[in-house]
């Protein structure tokens, strides 16, 4: 389903949204983020500064309650997400690949209940980049593409005074229909002018990685490699490049002990991070990741050799993200390209 | 590590307790606890049947820690403890939990004091599962004990001490022991002769065995506790071996610097090389560094040239040594309240207007005067003296609020000392009250005012100035409403009594607590006269309170009495919930050891250490610890965060 | 006016002649005109370094890192001492870590840099005035910074892009140095101290929560203020589970028996907790160097935290931190005469 | 807690062993009437409480924390309450600071003879609590 809708009539579009929660980038404190919607909707972010997979895999989720009243048996009770649908407008192209790289790790050998529950519940409006929103952009060398559909369920292309609205999906098809009328089908100039300026954005200018094919076979070969200690030296250990990636899904998984008597509290999910200094710590006081460059070596192996060998494309969606808010200048297309270029 | 079994027993106390809580609920609460075994309520917990159940109830149940939920630790603490003992388990496993003083007796509504009861003691039970159980750290003691300040009380307290087979050291700033004592003339109410009374027993401490003197030297430093302490001690360069010195007075008949006799209260003037006293002991001359024209043969070195027992050495230097005493009394002596302060007497300012120990001097015989009453100004014998009591008592809007409670009676001295010596003199004495409790004081005063035709005037001095060679005196006599004006000859102010400047010093150096008007805090005003607030070290004369002769020499015995009590003991006994460290979490900052009130932390290899025997376990290096790195045992954060949570639960 | 050439020449001589085993400085990153964290082992590197408005990373944390490599090594000191490139706030921050022992004076050497007209740059103020266009350097120019873009120079007065701190900064010259560049330029202060600070405090109680409220919800938990603090350094945080030295000395009971004062779950009330700890511990020790809020990738304003107990440990108590080597330490010690009104 | 019953601010009392517990002892035996609000936690010295101690109640759901100790100059550990004032002042300031409102914290000096003193203090603090209502702040959320 191809449409044209006048900028003038999304905000008509998403008060017809009535099934659902509609969350669209807003700008707070310099920052922007996806916020439920509130009066008109902006889509001249540059990026969010998180990601969109809060949708589908927050930050916290509690798994079931607990209690144990002494002498008996503990009591369960499991906690399910709930809540509306989610409509999440303005997903960039690099954050929606980013969503069926979720999907793969949360459905692989088993499937994630709190995460599939969460995942069928949202629906992805995708903003095809005109131009890139940030200078660390990179998705063109990781097989992606400003204009790319993976992952959402609708895309739309800034037209100048409208937009060029794509159903991707069935579950973009029903909101375009839920507002049928407020949309017009695309002339040929449309359609032109649609070709046109993807190709524009394809031509834009990106910072690249430069051999990603080769990537994985070289990573792999330079897993001794004294570089990662020398790329890493200025590390400090934070969870920014992890926590502010679409594709980063670690997990750690705690009881919040409420009360004491009777026992009662929560088993609850949290994201983890493979670049906190304990995140592979022993019980022994022994890590097999002491330093900096071991986890560096880690998230980057992750994102272009480990996922890769699982599943057979990159997990890395080149946002940018972890370049542009590392502290200390940590770069990963420079990391991946040294490495690479290295090996030789 | 197994689970803990704890018993909770409830106590009753009567109604005390359960007239306004339901302590059968606050049983039943306690035995939801995850740790609690067993749980008793009784309505006298502390009674002989009570606490052999407590007893027999710890063994019939293998119970491994107890919580007794009754009246105020202090007052029970010790008896439970003990049965936990007795019941074979480690004493320090049993806490108290006040539902009483806290609770019951302050709050009406059943409902909201047991709700508070349970709180208090679900929160003890928290605490007592993590504590641990200990013993009780014995300290050896060192047998040896050292007097600060040799004025009559450290005498007193250094002759008391040594007599008992103790070794004492005395510590005096001054170049001689003696003090303040050695200056007065004569002493109320007998007008014997201070310096008779006083030299036999300097002279006692000088050949005392057990004593060993430390004159012209300084207290710098303090470590350690009860029992066992580290002094710093600082002795100044005199200049003049002791043991050569003949006291021939052939060096200060050459000296040529002249300074002002700071010993005569700068009514005469010595040389740069002099003895304070002809009775100083150490019996030595002394050469003050700082008058000297400059320690070196080429500079002057007459003193030296004309001492034939070679016992001047201009390259003596300061000593400093570390003296390892168990027990400390500390009696540096008062000052007077400076007339700096009180304009309205002239400020110190106005000639002929002397001070009370100004005044000793003047009548001693051997004073400046040679015991003759001659005013400073032109040397003539007064015939109009003026004393003035209350010199800065008694007066909290303007100076000191407390009574120095011997002016009454060194102002009737005076008064009577001047009518002797001056027959035909008039004396005045402006009082706000005459205070004259004691021993033959009050038939002192009534022989002062009769006998001696003292005419005392009840009322305040608003202001004196000089006036035609006189000084002028105004005030009010009280009793008759009229204004007085004198034209004094010489006009003598009782100062207040002030800690010495010492008194302050020593007090931030030994960390001992002074009160509101800077003397130094007994531990408890009526049953711990003579202790301060820190074990092991003792307070005696002045520098605790105005006081006159024989109380001080009283506290000073019963200081002495103290320390032999102390020092007889093999080992000490001390509280184990101290400090401890986790060395694994320390980072040797030295926050804690900055923090520590007792010195009692040091940093050894980058790590806190803890010195078992000084800690005295207060907490302050826990709460500023940023790493949770050092907790006082048994009050770990770990057990104050679990009482939190059980007092909000 | 500092000469790079000079800070390079000492770089190059200290290393050529073994009188430091490593200089810690900044040089380009691969990051437009963003500085970074360089460490120099060799005298050719020295050529690298580079002294800008975009050097602000506070080094002195790499000392710390040095420090945990050498115990980690089983070290108590690696010989020659680290050279390190520090501004007024950065030296403070070394003078802190020696007043706490952390390593000793000889251990380090310091080449001051003095902040002489300027400081360094607020990358969000900049990105403002820049409008969306990349700079691909950065220099400093009397009173102004001065940015090369795509659209040519742009000649922008410092004070206008400066950081809060480095406008308020009371002592911009690193009074504890061996070496130092530049002009000692105190009391340059461009605004009051804790300017910032007077205009949030001015608003009411009512106001202050709800902007504290937003900002505490925003935090991710990402640990990147305590990772980039180089007063950060315990290897466990009182406040959370990131981090657990566990050494032989380690008893179980130990391990079993950590105070979770606060849960991991990014939590409002958990994010408090956190940050106002956080700001409690680095009350008297934090030197003002800001890295905390430019690296919170969320905008929490962290910097008014520790600002606000600065002032009070000022006003009240007057104490400067990083002020002496053997000065006291704010919360181990006291006055006779702290303000005691509040208590009843 | 039912709509009848008024609001009862929980308060978490941090009271030094020497003094301020001792001078709520002696309330009890004067049998000194106050509100049950206050839930004593008995410490070495008020120079022991870390402000962590505070936080943590207020993130345990008090409504109030209170601290009190000996007077200046009575402390028995002679620093610890000089320790205490400074950090209790810090972590009171940065409280007002973030917007709790100022008569959530409260320290205070009761001397072991001020049993009367410490039930003024424990009043007044229930006083200015009740208008002030639950404190939510800083408090965790409460399990659903």
């Amino acid at each position: 389903m191809e449409k044209i809708l006048e900028k003038k009539r999304v905000d008509d579009w998403v008060a017809a949204l009535t099934g659902y929660e509609v969350h669209a980038p807003a700008l707070e404190e310099g920052i922007w983020g996806y916020q439920p919607i509130n009066g008109p909707i902006r889509l001249d972010h540059t990026n969010t500064k998180q990601p969109p997979k809060e949708f589908a895999f927050p930050q916290r989720e509690v798994f079931f309650s607990f209690e144990q009243i002494k002498g008996e048996a503990p009591r369960l009770k499991q906690v399910m997400p709930s809540g509306p649908r989610h409509a999440v407008f303005g997903v960039r192209p690099c954050d929606g690949r980013g969503v069926p790289r979720m999907d793969k790790v949360f459905n692989d050998h088993a499937q994630d209940a709190y995460y599939n529950a969460r995942r069928k519940n949202v629906a992805y409006v995708g903003l095809a980049c005109n131009k890139p929103p940030s200078a660390n952009c990179f998705c063109l060398s990781v097989g992606g593409s400003p204009v790319s559909t993976d992952g959402l369920d609708v895309q739309l292309t800034d037209l100048g005074d409208r937009y060029f609205v794509k159903a991707i999906t069935e579950a973009g098809k029903d909101l375009m229909t839920a507002a049928g009328k407020l949309f017009a089908d695309p002339s040929a100039a449309d359609q032109k002018q649609l070709k046109q300026v993807h190709a524009a954005a394809v031509a834009h200018p990106q910072r690249a990685v430069n051999n990603p094919d080769q990537a994985p076979a070289k990573l792999k070969a330079s897993f001794k490699s004294p570089l990662w200690d020398e790329l890493a030296q200025a590390c400090i250990g934070c969870g920014i490049c992890t926590f502010l990636c679409p594709t980063c899904h670690c997990f750690d998984i705690n009881d919040e002990v409420q009360g004491k008597a009777p026992l009662n509290g929560q088993r609850v999910r949290t994201w983890d991070n493979c670049q906190f200094p304990d995140f592979t710590m022993h019980s022994s006081g022994h890590n097999p990741r002491e330093g900096t460059g071991a986890r560096l070596r880690q998230r980057v192996c992750h994102k272009f050799q480990y996922f890769y060998e699982n599943f057979g494309m990159h997990q890395c969606i080149g946002c940018g993200r972890c370049i542009t808010e590392c502290p200390v200048g940590i770069d990963i297309i420079h990391v991946v390209n040294k490495v690479v270029e290295n090996a030789g | 590590m197994s689970k803990k079994r704890t018993g909770v027993f409830v106590c009753h106390c009567g109604t005390n307790i359960a007239a306004t809580v339901d302590v059968a609920k606050v049983a039943r609460e306690m035995s939801g606890e995850d740790t609690v075994a067993f749980t008793q309520e009784y309505v006298y917990m502390c009674s002989e049947p009570g606490q052999e159940s407590v007893v027999q109830s710890i063994k019939d149940n293998k119970l491994d820690s107890i919580v007794v939920t009754c009246c105020s630790p202090n007052l029970h603490e010790k008896t439970f403890r003990d049965n936990a003992q007795r019941a074979g388990i480690n004493n320090f496993t049993c806490e108290i939990a006040n539902i009483r003083e806290q609770c019951s007796w302050v709050h009406a509504d059943k409902a909201k004091g047991t709700e508070k009861a349970i709180k208090i003691s679900r929160s003890v039970v928290r605490r007592v599962n993590r504590n641990l159980p200990m013993d009780a750290v014995k300290v050896a003691v060192t047998r040896r004990a050292m007097v600060i300040g040799g004025g009559i009380a450290g005498i007193q307290a250094a002759l008391d001490i040594a007599n008992a087979g103790i070794e004492v050291i005395l510590v005096e700033k001054q170049a001689t022991i003696g003090g303040r004592m050695l200056q007065l003339s004569e002493t109320f109410p007998t007008l014997d002769c201070s310096q008779c009374v006083l030299s036999p027993k300097m002279v006692e401490v000088n050949r005392h065995p057990n004593i060993r003197l430390m004159t012209y030297s300084e207290v710098k430093e303090v470590a350690g506790s009860v029992g066992n302490f580290r002094v710093k001690v600082h002795k100044r360069s005199s200049f003049v071996d002791p043991d050569k010195c003949k006291i021939c007075d052939h060096c200060t008949e050459v000296c040529p610097v002249v300074v002002p006799n700071e010993y005569e209260l700068g009514l005469t003037s010595r040389r740069a090389i002099y003895i304070p006293y002809a009775q100083a002991i150490p019996a030595s001359f002394t050469l003050d560094e700082d008058a000297c024209l400059g320690l070196n043969p080429i500079r002057c070195g007459k003193c030296k040239d004309v001492c034939e027992a070679g016992a001047i050495d201009y390259d003596m230097r300061p000593v400093t040594t570390t003296e390892e005493v168990g027990a400390i009394v500390v009696a540096t002596g008062f000052d007077l309240y400076g007339p700096e302060n009180m304009p309205e007497l002239g400020g110190g300012r106005v000639e002929d207007v002397l001070d009370g120990l100004q005044f000793e001097r003047l009548i001693s015989a051997s004073g400046a005067t040679k015991g003759h009453i001659l005013r400073p100004s032109d040397h003539k014998e007064p015939k109009d003296v003026v004393f003035i009591q209350c010199a800065g008592s008694r007066d909290p809007a303007k100076h000191c609020a407390y009574c120095s409670k011997i002016c009454c009676m060194y102002t009737a001295k005076h008064a009577r000392l001047y009518k002797k010596h001056v027959p035909d003199g008039r004396a005045y004495v402006f009082y706000i009250d005459i205070r004259s409790g004691g021993k033959g004081y009050e038939e002192f005063v009534q022989r002062t005012m009769e006998d001696d035709d003292t005419l005392y005037l009840r009322g305040r001095v608003s202001k004196l100035y000089r006036k035609g060679g006189k000084v002028r005196v105004m005030g009010t006599d009280t009793l008759t409403g009229q204004n007085v004006e004198i034209d004094a000859d010489m006009v003598v102010l009782a100062l207040a009594m002030t800690p010495s400047k010492g008194t302050m010093e020593i007090a931030k150096t030994l960390k001992i607590g002074r009160d509101k008007d800077g003397f130094l805090a007994e531990a408890h005003p009526k049953l711990r006269p003579v202790e301060s607030v820190t074990g092991g070290i003792y307070l005696a004369g002045a520098a605790q309170a105005p006081k006159d002769i024989p109380e001080t020499v009283a506290q000073a015995g019963a200081a002495a009495a103290k320390v032999i009590a102390l020092l007889s003991q093999a080992t000490l006994s001390r509280s184990p919930l101290i400090a401890k460290v986790r060395r694994s979490h320390c980072t040797g900052c030295g926050m804690c050891v900055e923090a520590c009130p007792f010195i009692a932390i040091r940093l050894e290899g980058g790590k806190a250490v803890v010195n078992e025997a000084l800690c005295e376990g207060c907490g302050s290096c826990s709460a500023t610890c940023l790493r949770a790195a050092i907790d006082v045992k048994n009050v770990t954060q770990m057990q104050i965060h679990e009482m939190i949570e059980a007092c909000l639960a | 006016m500092i000469n790079l050439k000079d800070i390079r020449e000492t770089a190059r001589d200290m290393l050529a002649k073994g009188e430091a085993r490593a200089v810690i400085g900044y040089r380009r990153g691969s990051r437009g005109m963003l500085a970074e964290p360089a460490f120099l082992t060799k005298p050719e590197e020295a050529d690298e370094l580079v002294w800008d408005p975009t050097c602000f990373h506070n080094l002195s944390l790499y000392l710390v890192h040095d420090r945990k490599h050498l115990a980690h090594a089983g070290k108590n000191s690696g010989g020659a001492p680290v050279a390190i490139i520090a501004k007024g706030c950065d030296a403070r921050s070394i003078v802190v870590l020696m007043q706490e022992h952390y390593f000793k004076r000889e251990d380090v050497y310091i080449i001051g840099v003095s902040c002489e007209g300027t400081g360094v740059v607020d990358e969000r103020k900049l990105a403002t005035h820049l409008n969306g266009v990349q700079a691909s350097n950065a220099a400093f120019d009397g009173d102004d910074f001065v940015f090369t873009t795509a659209e040519g120079e742009k000649r922008i007065p410092a004070r206008e892009v400066m950081a809060d701190r480095c406008l308020e900064c009371r002592s911009p010259y690193p009074k504890e140095h061996n070496l130092v560049f530049g002009e000692d330029k105190t009391g340059r202060q461009l605004e009051a101290p804790f300017a910032a600070l007077d205009r949030f405090e001015a608003q009411g109680a009512g106001e202050r929560w709800e902007n504290w409220a937003r900002h505490f919800d925003r935090c991710i938990r990402c640990f990147a203020c305590r990772s980039v603090c180089p007063m950060c350094y315990c290897d466990e945080c009182v406040v959370d589970s990131i981090t657990f030295p566990v050494t032989t000395e380690t008893t179980a009971d130990e391990k079993a028996s950590r105070i979770r004062w606060i849960e991991r779950s990014a939590a409002r009330s958990e994010n408090i907790t956190y940050l106002m700890t956080r700001a409690m511990h680095l009350a008297g020790r934090c030197t003002d160097c800001g890295e905390c809020d430019r690296a919170c990738p969320v905008n929490v304003p962290i910097r008014l935290l520790n600002n606000k107990m600065e002032k009070e440990a000022r006003e009240q108590f007057g104490f400067e931190p990083g002020a002496s080597i053997g000065g006291p330490s704010l919360v181990a010690s006291f006055l006779d005469k702290d303000p005691g009104e509040f208590i009843r | 807690m039912s709509d009848q019953q008024p609001y009862e601010p929980k308060i978490v009392a941090f009271l030094c062993k020497w003094c301020s517990s001792a001078g709520s002892d002696l309330a009890g035996v004067s049998r000194i009437q106050y509100p049950a609000n206050a839930t004593p936690i008995t410490v070495p010295c008020t120079g022991a409480v870390s402000p962590m101690y505070i936080m943590s109640a207020f993130n345990k759901g008090a409504d109030g924390v209170l601290v009190s100790g000996c007077h200046i100059g009575d402390c028995h550990y002679l620093e610890g309450n000089y320790l205490a004032r400074r950090k209790m002042y810090l972590i009171m300031k940065l409280l007002e600071f973030i917007g709790v409102e100022q008569n959530r914290f409260r320290m205070s000096w009761v001397s072991a003879a001020e049993g009367a003193k410490f039930a003024q203090v424990i009043t007044d603090f229930v006083g200015d609590l009740r208008p002030l209502g639950p404190q939510d702040k800083l408090k965790r959320a409460e399990i659903k």
